[in-house]
């Protein structure tokens, strides 16, 4: 067991705090962290951060070198996470671009895709969405009923998606859309890269229960794609969501670190409320919870260092993303729930009237996506049962 | 020995559930959030007409002199739809108190109207930081020939901006001890006063700051003992721990119901997802959570009425148990209704926020708590 | 609402009491209630016991007057669970018997029937068993696999039946076994009533993890009924198990006072308790847990006043009954389990050596059995789900 | 970074269960109970023979002159097979204050003993009322000319039946302090004392009460400074905390891999009871639990070993989530096994009554957490 970083790593990590200090937007490091409020002026912020992360090579650090990577290895990129969540770096708008749809285009993608595409990624030039999820095919995803259907060169697709986050950004779509009814409903799905920018496609974000328009659904009407738009086989796009799928692998890094500090950040909050003019700290209850969300926030993060040196030994990411994922989203909710509980009788104010920041308010109520986006906590459940465990699904088709 | 409710007050549940439908049931609180805040005095003229703001009120001030078991139906119906409104402070702190500490003038002016629907009444409690404490009420009452002038800042106050009257503690005399502790009946119509919103993130349950600067309010607007408020504060305070254990009632009734139908309808690989043990055995969890806080609740109620011994243990046990329920299985019906109970179309935030307002409204369930233990004499 | 009793129900409590007071085995008043440890001995004991109950008219007072009851009322019923928990009375014996065969061989027996057994079930002159699970039929008690099958005038039975209670000291027993393997699993069975005394009958006793012999395997070679001893039709028996099972409405009451008792024993064991010379229910996390606690048990007891109104209102059990065994089951499991928790580094001894009493550790063990026996709670979630929900069933056959 | 065990630890996990598999496995703690005691005594000659008796005894003394980490993977094999026997005191008490302590006299009389498997060690602790408080140390040491005379009781000794020295807090001076206790050697082969069985539930792991009535104890029994022995258990237990974490996970790993099993194979309804989410989705939360226990635990090791700022929450912490999970798993495997997981004859319980031997053993998860909070500076 060795906790410590090569000089290589530590290397990395100096290149990119010192990189941060100069490139981060003026007074982020000082703590002044808002996005913009309006959604254009938000988009703009955005991919002017984009561009600065590119320019300085910190848009696709796994990218190749001669796409404008830097070949890092597992460790600089969970560096490379820990160092973000550290400086609450603004989001990377491109992130499905940079993080999935690259990765495979540059796996399983045509010479054409990729001089077409993958430049355009992580330059920002071009912002991607993804388009998996439809009104009755959530947790049960191959259940879709996008349909894609050849006409002369065009296919030609029609139907609906929900919870595309970025979608009123975004200029092209990695979409799942069915093309064949026939078989089994896990065969006959196509993946098609998308341009969103053509008069078949219509997004309207979706109100969320923080009032936030971060998901959208997206309507397909008679929306153009070619065959050169298929990514991987005609009917194999199940596999290809997988392989898409597998080059999520650091956004658990990403979840695990912000929970240290989530954590963090809920202790300070004790600190800040009293009672009785005493710190909430100093209640043998609270200090309890507290050291109980503690231990689960360190499990967390040894787990995870479990799973990375496990990935690092055999090359392969196993299931354990699930677990990871499952007990980092349920964790979140929890400790952001037990703030509005210490939070008294003012807990629900919010905005210029919260308490102490209203932040606490809306990533309460932005964390109950937490255990549902990206596959809910029960299929997570299910996928650990039956992947790791061995035990049997639950319902015979 | 029978523990249900009386064929009266089985009344009062369905003619109640059936009066809010027909105003739009949960399109109530979804129209005053959106800001048409005109509903709610609409509604508050039926109410008066069905007799519901007079129940507890007694017959000869033109109520029906029934005691908190009869509002615990109509409250239950009111949580059900995530009704807006100061209808618990109403009917529980001001009520009661009026009631018991009221002069024969003060029960004369305001009785009469509350049954008619004509006044509407809220707390205005917490100042500072919010916590419930004799030494937090730091807003005075300097005491002139015929009145007082009050200075100082509420926070918190559920629909100040609607409440023809105020209920006030104020301090008359000491600095932080529970001597000294007054409450007044402020009247806004005769007042002057700041009024200002504060965000929250209930849309259906506004809340205000008052700022009171050099406001006077007459002598005769004294309600209960001079300096000794603070004990009159918890008797109302009682019947309001009451009243809102039973409005989270109706809101995990209505929340199980959800997730219930939820559950037999959507559909994934095939199945009704209810069909899944851990949907499944979910709503049992949340139906075994509605019985429990309904049992505690009701029998809160009942001690109340019936000044049992363990009547403060029993409310405290209810309160806590019921905050936390509600919570509980708000936040379940969130999760089992997956995406779609993360918009804002679907109900399911509604009784999510609704919960988290009411959480730790005049105490946190670990407050209520400690009063069960210290009441058990341990 | 009304938690009063009625002058006639007061006037039963008190003569209840006053015959506990003068009938209890020696000392029992007084907290010297022990039950004998050989099990010959303890059954001499009970059916001691078993018979002044009988004598005083205490063994079945929902019966008939006719055979020995006192057609009690159902609060009447309740409030003899009631005291029979305040005195932590001795176990009856026959309260198969008394409880559930008797009264169903009332509703549905024949004339023969009842003249042959009615009697001797009330007086203790005849110990029943209940002869259900079986090593594959305990959560899906209708896959019973033990047969029954008619030879010239006799009913040649075989198979093996586990967790039977008082088998050991029974003389009869209420068995389901197999008389039609063709239909559905539900179909087929039938009812008997068997001589336990016969060659073909074995007992063993079951080791459980309290190293207490409380259960029984039971092994049919041949064993003999006749026509006369078939309850209800055959192949109805699984109609007839339910009826009998609507008699068991009252074993709610008494584990329901039970809590209540166990309650006040946790919160004494609490005082009892020291750490650092102060009282445990002075730590304000043990006075946390233990308002939690207090919070479900009154919980508990609210309900099944509220389930017991709705029956005398409807003259209906409902599945409430299941709401209500998995509630007390799963609280008196965590009760005792908080009990070892509090009871810090002694927690594990017992016998002679307990530090408070060998009753905790006795209970702790014994009560993984309560969340097991009479349905598990996965079986009551079901239930509740299914009858009283009407959420679908959890596969389809 | 990396987080892994290495591979001479490897090894030790995979040769240490085939030693212990060749043994009979769970077949030890069984005849272990029904009286076969020496059972016990072989095992230890195959530990000794294995080299799992000098893991962590310097090279000097015949052993390996490894750290903690390199007990982790077999306390880990022990805690599947619930072995009984004082492997974790002698390894992590005796040896860790033997080393940090010892006279060279101490060292070579016992070390090379506890490698070649002579001599077994027990920590003699708990007084009174079995809390761990200075004050609760009151077995006196008076000294005399060559030796110590020694007048109390100690309880709760885990195998201090089998166990050749004791190490004994005895009181030197002051009354209720942590100032005048020491710590002592005591070998029953030398001493006059009183050994009595003390009744438990866990039948793998025998207690014993053992009285001291003027059992002298020569001078050079005192293993550490004079007075100041409260501080050297303190280190003492931090390495017996971890052991057991080890040990405990060793047991949840097990447990986990009878729930898995008993649910692919278990047939109710026609299905295997693994494909019901109540179950199924139980033991996934059983194999979160391990996952977490484990990690913590390593953690704690490798702070411990390389003596980390934060070593004290990390053992804390581990001790805490690690006695908690295995209490919890445990139990959720006899629900899970049913009616043949409240019989004798499945091994179910014999985890459940390890858990809970180990549960309080040095203090209670409370106890642990409140120390991880006063180590965050809270």
């Amino acid at each position: 067991m060795d906790f410590s970083y090569s000089a290589t790593e530590k290397a990395f990590q100096e290149e990119l705090r010192a990189w941060l200090e100069t490139n981060l937007p003026t007074g982020w490091m000082d703590g002044k962290r808002t996005l913009p409020k309006d959604e254009k002026e938000k988009g703009i912020f955005l991919r002017d951060w984009q561009r600065k992360l590119y320019e300085g090579k910190w848009a696709g650090i796994s990218w190749p070198k001669e796409y404008g990577g830097r070949e890092a290895s597992l460790i600089e990129q969970v560096i490379y996470e820990q160092e973000m969540v550290r400086v609450s770096a603004p989001p990377v708008l491109n992130i499905i671009g940079t993080a999935m749809v690259g990765p495979t285009l540059l796996q399983i993608g045509t010479e054409e895709q990729k001089n077409r595409y993958v430049h355009k990624i992580l330059n920002g030039e071009e912002i991607w969405c993804q388009g998996y999820s439809e009104p009755n095919a959530g947790s049960d995803l191959a259940a879709i009923q996008t349909r894609a259907e050849k006409k002369g060169d065009r296919w030609v697709i029609n139907g609906q998606k929900v919870w595309t986050s970025y979608a009123h950004y975004a200029d092209q779509c990695f979409l799942l859309a069915r093309t064949d009814n026939s078989g089994k409903k896990h065969n006959g799905i196509t993946a098609f890269l998308v341009d969103m920018n053509q008069e078949g496609v219509e997004t309207k974000p979706i109100r969320s229960i923080d009032d936030n328009p971060i998901f959208n659904e997206m309507f397909f009407t008679d929306a153009i794609a070619y065959d050169e738009d298929i990514v991987g086989e005609i009917n194999e796009g199940w596999k290809v969501s997988l392989i898409l799928l597998s080059h999520e692998r650091v956004g658990v890094a990403r979840r695990t670190f912000a929970i240290q500090k989530q954590f963090e950040e809920l202790v300070d909050l004790a600190k800040t409320l009293q009672k009785n003019g005493r710190s909430l700290i100093k209640d043998p209850i609270v200090r309890q919870n507290l050291t109980r969300f503690r231990a689960r926030s360190r499990a967390l993060l040894m787990n995870y260092y479990r799973h990375l040196t496990n990935i690092i030994r055999t090359g392969r990411p196993g299931p354990e993303g699930s677990m990871d994922k499952m007990a980092s989203s349920e964790l979140a909710k929890e400790m952001y729930a037990y703030a509005m509980t210490l939070s008294g009788s003012g807990n629900v104010l919010w905005k210029e009237d919260a308490i102490v920041s209203s932040d606490w308010q809306e990533n309460y109520l932005r964390s109950f996506g937490f255990t549902i986006e990206g596959g809910t906590s029960e299929i997570q459940k299910n996928i650990i049962a039956e992947r790791m465990l061995g035990l049997p699904k639950d319902v015979k088709y | 020995m029978d523990f249900a409710l009386n064929e009266d007050q089985e009344m009062f549940q369905t003619s109640t559930r059936q009066y809010l439908k027909s105003k739009g049931g949960l399109e109530i609180p979804r129209r005053y959030m959106d800001g048409e805040v005109n509903i709610l005095q609409d509604m508050w003229h039926g109410l008066a007409q069905q007799g519901y703001l007079g129940v507890n009120v007694s017959e000869s001030y033109g109520g029906l002199g029934q005691g908190s078991l009869s509002l615990v139906p109509i409250l239950e119906e009111m949580g059900r739809a995530i009704i807006p409104g100061p209808y618990p402070e109403t009917m529980a702190v001001a009520v009661p108190l009026l009631e018991a500490y009221g002069t024969d003038e003060q029960k004369e002016k305001y009785l009469p109207e509350i049954v008619d629907g004509k006044r509407k009444l809220t707390l205005a409690l917490h100042e500072l930081n919010g916590e419930i404490a004799p030494a937090n009420i730091q807003l005075t009452a300097s005491e002139g020939d015929g009145d007082y002038t009050l200075n100082g800042t509420k926070i918190l106050i559920p629909h100040g901006d609607v409440a023809d009257t105020l209920i006030v503690p104020v301090r008359t005399g000491g600095i932080h001890s529970e001597y000294g502790i007054s409450l007044l009946l402020v009247d806004r119509e005769d007042a002057n006063v700041k009024i200002q919103e504060q965000q929250s993130l209930e849309q259906t349950r506004k809340i205000v700051r008052i700022a009171f600067e050099e406001t006077k309010v007459a002598k005769q607007q004294l309600l209960g003992p001079k300096h000794a408020g603070w004990g009159a504060l918890q008797f109302a305070i009682n019947d309001l721990h009451v009243a809102l254990c039973s409005m989270m009632v109706g809101g995990i009734d209505r929340v199980v119901e959800m997730a219930n139908e939820y559950g037999q309808t959507r559909m994934q690989f095939g199945q009704p997802i209810g069909r899944f043990q851990s949907i499944k055995h979910r709503i049992v969890d949340m139906r075994m959570d509605l019985e429990s806080s309904r049992s505690l609740t009701y029998y809160a109620a009942w001690a109340l009425e019936n000044n049992a011994d363990d009547m403060v243990e029993a409310i405290a046990l209810a309160r806590s148990f019921t905050s936390e329920a509600f919570v509980r299985t708000a936040s379940d019906n969130v999760q089992i209704h997956g995406g779609m109970g993360f918009t804002w179309e679907f109900d399911c935030h509604l009784f999510l926020k609704r919960a988290r307002a009411l959480e730790n409204y005049l105490g946190s369930s670990d407050d209520c708590l400690e009063i069960a233990a210290g009441e058990l004499g341990w």
